[in-house]
C-alpha cells in the first residue's frame, strides 16, 4: 500500500480569484500581515502494492495531463509511504 | 468477529434486552405497540426501520390528522390522475400529457452545511419526480432567511444559493422561479424549500408498488455510505455497536453528475418497458424504499441486505438500513428483462445490483450474511405508523396582535415623502433586485423556458410542436400567517394562483411545503391546524386540488418558532405558449389599468415592515371568487390577445407593480392617481385580487368589456412611455412624484451585491 | 438539389445543451446526428458540435476528463484534417484541454456561476462558424457559466489577435474576466472555434433574449453547401 | 516572511464525488491499482514577519472555521519557512 500526493497550484502569472477571495476574507476576520494566498487543489491517491519507477512516471504523465493543465497549473508529486 | 449480528432468532430468546428505543426517538407506548406488532422485541436493525420511518419526517404523525382535509375537501377535477400519497401527484394538461411536480424542505440541513443541504434538497425532490416516471424539467427554490444584514444570513445565504445553482445547474434543470424573503424570524431557521416539475405522457406514468411475486429488487446508483444516518431519526445508530460508538456524519454530500447519470439511466429502463415499479430514496433510505414498495405491492419482499454495495465496509446493517447517501434509486424488474435492466445501467456507468425479490408472503423479510435480521409486515413500518392528535389551541397573544394595526402608524402626506417611502422600498431587501441570486441559475438549459423569474410565474413549454405549456408560482407571506394562519394559507394560495393567471395560464393544481415550528408546541399546532384549513377550504373553492407536499416542522430557535410559512405552488396550463403574457411594459401609448378594488391594508404588508417594523392586525381581505374572475379575466385576454402585459399586485402595491414593469422593460410611464381615492393607500395598499395590466388603444374597448363580463373592475391609470425614462405619479397630495428609471434601477440592483458579493 | 448537411452532436454522459444543439441544427436547415462519447466513430458527419453542460461532472476541470473520451480520438483528427468543429462553453473547454484550440479556461472572477443576456461583438466573420455575421456585428446570447474566464500568455493572446484567431469579443460588461474580454477564439485554419456563449439558446423568439445565435448554425450550412 | 500551508481535506466518511470522477478517469487511463483517490484543497498563505503561538492559534481558529467546515472537513497546517 503506497499513497501518492499531487499538489496542483495555478501558475503564478494566473489570476487566482479564489485565493484573492480567501485573502480579503483572512483580513477581514483580523488576521494581519497577509501578504498573498493561493489556493490550490491536492489528490491524494491509495494504491496497491509499491511505487517503482516506471509506475512513478506514469503518474507524472497523468499529473501532467489529467490532474493539471500545464497551460494554467505546476504540479508536485509528494510520495507519502507509510 | 467485534460484534454480533441481532438476529430474529436472537431477538426470540432475549426478549428481555434492554433496547435504546427512546435514544431512536421512539416513545415507550410506541415501542410497546412494535413488540406487539411482532409478537417480540425487535432486532436491532427492525427497531432501527421502525423509529426512523416512525419519525416525524416519515410518519407525518402529528399532521395527518389535518392533512386528510386535503382528500375530504377536494374539488370535483378530471385532472388528478395521481393524488396524495404517491411521490407526487400527477395531473393531466391534455393532448395526452401529464405533469407531476413538488414541493420539499431541506430546511435543518442546509442551516448546518448550506451548500450541500440546498444542493441535497434538490436532489431529493428530483428523484420524486422522476420515480413518478416523468422527465424533471424544471425546478423552483423558495427560499426564506434571517435579517438580511444579520451575519449569521450571510454565512447560510451565498452558500444555499450556489448548493442549488450548483446542483440544478449541473442536473441541466432550468430554475424558473422561487422567492427570496428576509424576516429576523427564520434567524436560525432559513427555509429552504425546493420544487421540481416533470413532464411525461399518461402511459409512462409508474408508481413505487412490488407487484409480482419472483419479480426482483434492483438498487441502482451511488454506492450506500454512512450519510445522513441520524438524519431523519435523532439518534445515530452508534447505541448499536458494542465496540465503542462510531461517528457517522449527519450530512449528505450530493453527487449531481451521478444524479444526472440515474435521470438519463432511469428514464431509458422506464421508456424501455424494463421496469414493474419503481421508488428513490430519499429519507430513511433503504427502510422507506422497501417497506413502501413491499406495503404498495404484493404485501411481501426478501432482501439480501449483503448485497448493497458500500461506500463504506465497515457499515453495520442498521446503518445501511438508515443511511440517506444520496442518488440511489429502487426499481422491481420480471427475471427475464434483468439483463437489459443491467445493460443500460452500464451505459450509464450506473451500479447496479440485485438485493432481493418480491414474494407472497406478507413479510418484509432482510436477511445480513445469511442470518434473517428483519421479518416485519411491511404495511406496519410504511404506512401504520403512530398517529397523533397533538393538543392545539389558540395562542393567548393571538387576540392583541390582530388588535395592534396598522392605523397607528404615520404616513406619508406629501408627494416628496411618497417618493422617498418608495425609494427606501425599492431597495428594501425583500424588493430589491434578486438578480444577485438568480443569475446564477441556468434559465435556459433545455430551451423551453418562455418565463422565468422575475416573472410572476416560471412558464415551460412542455411540446414543441403544439406549444402546450405550464406554468408555476411559489407564494407565502409568513407575517399574513402570524397574524391569522387560516387566511394567512389562502392569501399564499390566492397569490401563487393570480401568479399563475397573470402569465396567461388557467391554474389547474396545488403542491404545498407547510414551514412550521415545534407541533409540541399547542400555539404552533393550532397554527398549522388553521392553515391546512385555510387552505384546504381555498382549494376547494378554486377548484384546484392538492396533489401533494411536505411538512416540515420544528423551525425554531430555542422556543421561538418561525413565523408560519406555508408555501403554496400553483401549477397551471397554457395551450400555447407563444400567447403568454409577460410583465414587461412592452409598447409606448399602451394604457395602464388596474384591475380590481384597492382598499385601506397595510398590516403584514411591506411598508409596515420595512419603514416602520411592525408586524399586528389583520392581513388584507381575500376573496377568492374575485381571484378566481380576475385570473379567468386574465387568461381570457390571453387567449384574445387583448393586452400586451400584466403584473399581479401584492408586496408594496400598485406603486412597485409599476416599478417593476418599467425596470422590466426600460421604459416609464406617466400614472395619475383616480379621482375620490388616497394616493397613500392606492399607491402602497396590499388588497388582493388585483394586477396591472397595458392594453393597446385598439383593443382597449374589447378588454374593458371583456372585464365587465368578469365583474372585474377596471380603472385607467396611465399610459406606458408617456413621461420618457421617468415614473411619473400626478395627483399624489396636489403634486407629482418623479423617479428616473436610472434611480430606481440602481437603487433595486445593489442592495444584494453590497451584503452578500 | 441539395442535400441536408448531417451535424454530429456529442453527447458525454454529463452533457445538459446536446438537445439545444440539435434543435438549433435542425431550425438552421441541418440535420442533427446523435454522437455518443463512448464510440469512437463519426459516423461520416459533415461538421461536429461539442454542446454546453459538465461532459464528466467536470469536478476536476472542466473538460479535463471529456478530452480522453473515445470519441475525441477520430474528433482530434479529423478537426486536424479540416472538419468544422464548434465547441460551445464546455465544448470549448473540451478543445482547450484537448490542445485544438489554445489557452484554457478558468473560474470565473467574481467566483459565481453566472447566467445573463450577453452583448457580443463578432470579431471575425471569416469562420466556417461566423460568416453569415457581419464582421463588427453586436448580437445578444446567453451566457451561462461557472469556468468561462478565458486566459493565455501574453504572447499566445497577442498571436490570436494578430492572425485575427479572436472570433467574438465580450462587450458592455466582461462577465468572467476574460482576458482581453475575448468570448471565443479559432484555430489557425478557421474550422475549429470555440465559444463561451450559447448561441445554440438564441434561435427562437420564444425561448431566447433573440435570435441572434442562429447564425452559428447557418453560417455553417451556407459553407458547406458552397464547398 | 513566512509561509503557512493550510490542507484541507473532506472527511474520511464523507462522500468525495470530486476524488471518484478522477479515480475512474485514472482507472480508464491505465494506472492500475488505485484503491482511492480523495481530492481536496491546499491554501497557501505568505505572511508578514515570523509566526509565533498566538498567531499559529489564529491561523488554526480561522482554518477551523474560515477555511474548513468541520462537518464535513478536516484540516493540517504545514509551516513551511523559507
Ligand atoms: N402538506 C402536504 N400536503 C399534501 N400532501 C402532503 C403534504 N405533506 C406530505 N404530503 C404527502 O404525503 C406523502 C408522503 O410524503 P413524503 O414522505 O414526504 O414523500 P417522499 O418520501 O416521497 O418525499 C406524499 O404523497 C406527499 O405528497
Ligand atoms: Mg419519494
Amino acid at each position: 500500500m503506497a499513497r501518492v500526493i499531487v499538489d496542483v497550484m495555478l501558475k503564478n502569472e494566473i489570476l487566482d480569484p479564489q485565493g484573492k477571495a480567501v485573502e480579503g476574507a483572512l483580513a477581514r476576520l483580523g488576521l494581519a500581515g497577509v501578504t498573498s494566498v493561493r489556493q490550490g487543489k491536492s489528490f491524494s491517491l491509495e494504491l496497491e502494492g509499491d511505487i517503482d519507477e516506471s509506475r512513478l512516471a506514469q503518474i507524472h504523465e497523468l499529473a501532467g495531463s489529467l490532474l493539471s493543465n500545464p497551460v494554467i497549473e505546476d504540479y508536485v508529486i509528494r510520495e507519502d509511504v507509510r | 468477529m467485534s460484534r454480533h449480528t441481532d438476529t430474529v432468532a436472537n431477538a426470540e430468546t432475549t426478549p428481555e434486552l434492554e433496547q435504546p428505543y427512546s435514544e431512536l426517538g421512539l416513545k415507550t407506548d410506541e415501542y410497546f405497540r412494535i413488540r406487539e406488532i411482532l409478537g417480540r422485541r425487535p432486532t436491532s436493525a427492525e427497531l432501527a426501520m421502525y423509529s426512523v420511518m416512525w419519525s416525524e419526517h416519515c410518519s407525518y404523525k402529528s399532521s395527518k390528522v389535518h392533512l386528510r382535509q386535503f382528500g375530504d375537501k377536494k374539488p370535483e377535477t378530471e385532472a388528478l390522475l395521481v393524488g396524495i400519497g404517491e411521490n407526487a401527484g400527477v395531473v393531466d394538461i391534455g393532448e395526452g400529457w401529464a405533469v407531476t411536480f413538488k414541493v420539499e424542505s431541506h430546511n435543518h440541513p442546509s442551516y448546518i452545511e448550506p451548500y450541500q443541504g440546498a444542493a441535497t434538497g434538490i436532489g431529493g425532490i428530483v428523484r420524486d419526480i422522476l420515480s413518478m416516471g416523468a422527465r424533471p424539467v424544471a425546478v423552483m427554490d423558495p427560499l426564506r432567511f434571517g435579517a438580511a444584514d444579520h451575519p449569521d444570513t450571510r454565512r447560510v445565504l451565498p452558500g444555499i444559493v450556489a448548493g442549488i445553482s450548483g446542483y440544478g445547474n449541473c442536473l441541466g434543470l432550468p430554475n424558473i422561479g422561487g422567492e427570496i424573503v428576509f424576516d429576523a424570524s427564520y434567524q436560525g431557521n432559513p427555509l429552504v424549500n425546493a420544487l421540481c416539475v416533470g413532464t411525461m405522457r399518461h402511459e409512462d406514468i409508474h408508481l413505487a408498488s412490488a407487484k409480482g411475486v419472483g419479480n426482483l429488487v434492483i438498487l441502482y446508483g451511488a454506492k450506500t455510505g454512512g450519510d445522513g444516518i441520524g438524519g431523519v431519526s435523532v439518534l445515530a445508530s452508534e447505541t448499536f455497536a458494542e465496540g465503542g460508538p462510531t461517528k457517522r456524519p449527519a450530512v449528505q454530500v450530493g453527487d449531481p453528475f451521478m444524479e444526472k447519470l440515474l435521470i438519463e439511466c432511469t428514464l431509458e429502463v422506464l421508456r424501455a418497458g424494463l421496469v414493474e415499479g419503481i421508488q428513490d430514496l430519499g429519507g430513511a433510505g433503504i427502510s422507506c424504499a422497501t417497506s413502501e414498495l413491499a406495503s404498495n405491492g404484493e404485501g411481501g419482499m426478501h432482501v439480501r441486505l449483503d448485497q448493497v454495495p458500500l461506500r463504506d465496509a465497515s457499515l453495520t446493517p442498521e446503518e445501511i438500513l438508515m443511511s440517506e447517501s444520496q442518488e440511489r434509486m429502487c426499481a422491481i424488474v420480471t427475471p427475464e428483462k434483468v439483463d437489459a435492466f443491467l445493460a443500460i445501467c452500464r451505459k450509464w456507468d450506473v451500479t447496479a445490483d440485485v438485493i432481493g425479490e418480491v414474494t407472497a408472503t406478507g413479510r418484509l423479510v432482510i436477511e445480513w450474511h445469511g442470518e434473517i435480521i428483519v421479518d416485519v409486515p411491511p404495511r406496519t413500518v410504511a404506512h401504520d405508523g403512530p398517529v397523533y392528535e397533538r393538543p392545539f389551541a389558540r395562542p393567548s397573544w393571538q387576540d392583541s396582535l390582530q388588535a395592534d394595526g396598522p392605523e397607528r402608524l404615520a404616513r406619508p402626506s406629501t408627494a416628496a415623502e411618497i417618493r422617498d417611502t418608495v425609494l427606501t422600498l425599492v431597495g428594501s431587501p425583500n424588493l430589491a433586485s434578486k438578480t444577485w441570486v438568480t443569475s446564477q441559475y441556468d434559465r435556459y438549459v433545455l430551451g423551453n423556458t418562455v418565463l422565468a423569474q422575475p416573472e410572476d410565474a416560471g412558464v415551460i413549454r412542455v411540446d414543441e410542436k403544439t406549444g402546450l405549456g405550464v406554468a408555476l408560482a411559489t407564494d407565502c407571506n409568513g407575517r399574513f400567517a402570524k397574524l391569522d394562519p387560516y387566511n394567512g394559507a389562502k392569501l399564499a394560495l390566492a397569490e401563487a394562483y393570480r401568479n399563475v393567471a397573470t402569465a396567461g395560464a388557467a391554474p389547474l393544481a396545488v403542491t404545498n411545503c407547510l414551514n412550521f415550528g415545534s407541533p409540541e408546541d399547542p400555539d404552533v399546532m393550532w397554527q398549522f391546524s388553521e392553515a391546512v384549513r385555510g387552505l384546504a377550504d381555498g382549494c376547494l373553492e378554486l377548484g384546484t386540488p392538492v396533489t401533494g407536499g411536505n411538512v416540515s416542522f420544528y423551525n425554531q430557535t430555542g422556543s421561538t418558532p418561525i413565523n408560519p410559512t406555508p408555501v403554496v405552488g400553483v401549477l397551471g396550463v397554457i395551450q400555447d405558449v407563444a400567447r403568454r403574457t409577460p410583465m414587461a411594459f412592452r409598447a409606448s401609448d399602451d394604457v395602464v389599468l388596474v384591475l380590481g378594488e384597492s382598499r385601506d391594508e397595510f398590516a403584514g404588508g411591506e411598508w409596515a415592515h420595512v419603514i416602520h417594523g411592525h408586524l399586528g392586525g389583520l392581513p388584507p381581505v381575500v376573496d377568492l371568487g374575485r381571484e378566481r374572475s380576475l385570473g379567468e379575466l386574465l387568461v381570457a385576454a390571453s387567449v384574445g390577445s387583448l393586452i400586451t402585459a400584466a403584473h399581479d399586485v401584492s408586496d408594496a402595491g400598485i406603486v412597485q407593480t409599476l416599478v417593476e414593469m418599467a425596470l422590466r422593460a426600460g421604459v416609464g410611464a406617466l400614472v395619475r392617481i383616480p379621482e375620490g381615492v388616497d394616493p397613500f393607500v392606492f399607491l402602497l395598499s396590499e388588497s388582493t385580487a388585483r394586477a396591472v395590466v397595458t392594453v393597446p388603444t385598439s383593443t382597449l374597448g374589447a378588454f374593458e368589456s371583456l372585464a365587465g363580463d368578469h365583474g372585474v373592475p377596471v380603472t385607467r391609470i396611465g399610459i406606458v412611455g408617456a413621461a420618457g425614462d421617468d415614473l411619473i405619479v400626478e395627483s399624489v397630495y396636489g403634486a407629482s412624484a418623479t423617479w428616473t428609471l436610472t434611480e430606481l434601477r440602481t437603487t433595486a440592483d445593489a442592495t444584494l451585491p453590497a451584503l452578500f458579493a | 438539389m441539395s442535400v441536408t448537411m448531417r451535424i454530429g452532436v456529442v453527447t458525454f454522459p454529463g452533457s445538459l445543451d446536446d438537445r439545444d444543439a440539435a434543435r438549433a441544427i435542425r431550425i438552421a436547415g441541418g440535420e442533427a446526428i446523435e454522437l455518443w462519447h463512448g464510440d469512437a466513430d463519426l459516423h461520416g458527419v459533415d461538421a461536429v458540435v461539442l454542446p454546453g453542460g459538465f461532459s464528466y461532472g467536470d469536478y476536476l476541470r472542466c473538460g479535463a476528463i471529456a478530452r480522453f473520451a473515445p470519441v475525441m480520438g477520430p474528433l482530434v483528427a479529423a478537426a486536424n484534417g479540416g472538419l468544422p468543429v464548434l465547441g460551445i462553453c464546455n465544448g470549448f473547454q473540451v478543445l482547450c484541454e484537448s490542445h485544438l484550440l489554445p489557452g484554457a479556461l478558468v473560474r470565473n472572477t467574481d467566483l459565481h456561476f453566472i447566467c445573463r443576456d450577453q452583448r457580443l461583438r463578432i470579431e471575425n466573420a471569416h469562420t466556417l462558424w461566423t460568416s453569415s455575421y457581419a464582421e463588427g456585428q453586436e448580437i445578444v446570447v446567453p451566457l451561462k457559466n461557472g469556468e468561462g474566464s478565458y486566459v493565455a500568455d501574453e504572447s499566445t493572446l497577442d498571436m490570436l489577435e494578430s492572425e485575427g484567431r479572436v472570433v467574438a469579443r465580450y462587450i458592455g460588461v466582461n462577465p468572467n474576466g476574460s482576458r482581453r474580454d475575448i468570448a471565443g477564439v479559432a484555430n489557425a485554419r478557421g474550422n475549429v472555434v470555440g465559444i463561451m456563449p450559447h448561441p445554440e439558446h438564441a434561435v427562437e423568439a420564444l425561448t431566447g433574449p433573440t435570435t441572434d445565435g442562429l447564425g452559428f448554425f447557418t453560417s455553417l450550412l451556407k459553407g458547406l453547401v458552397e464547398a
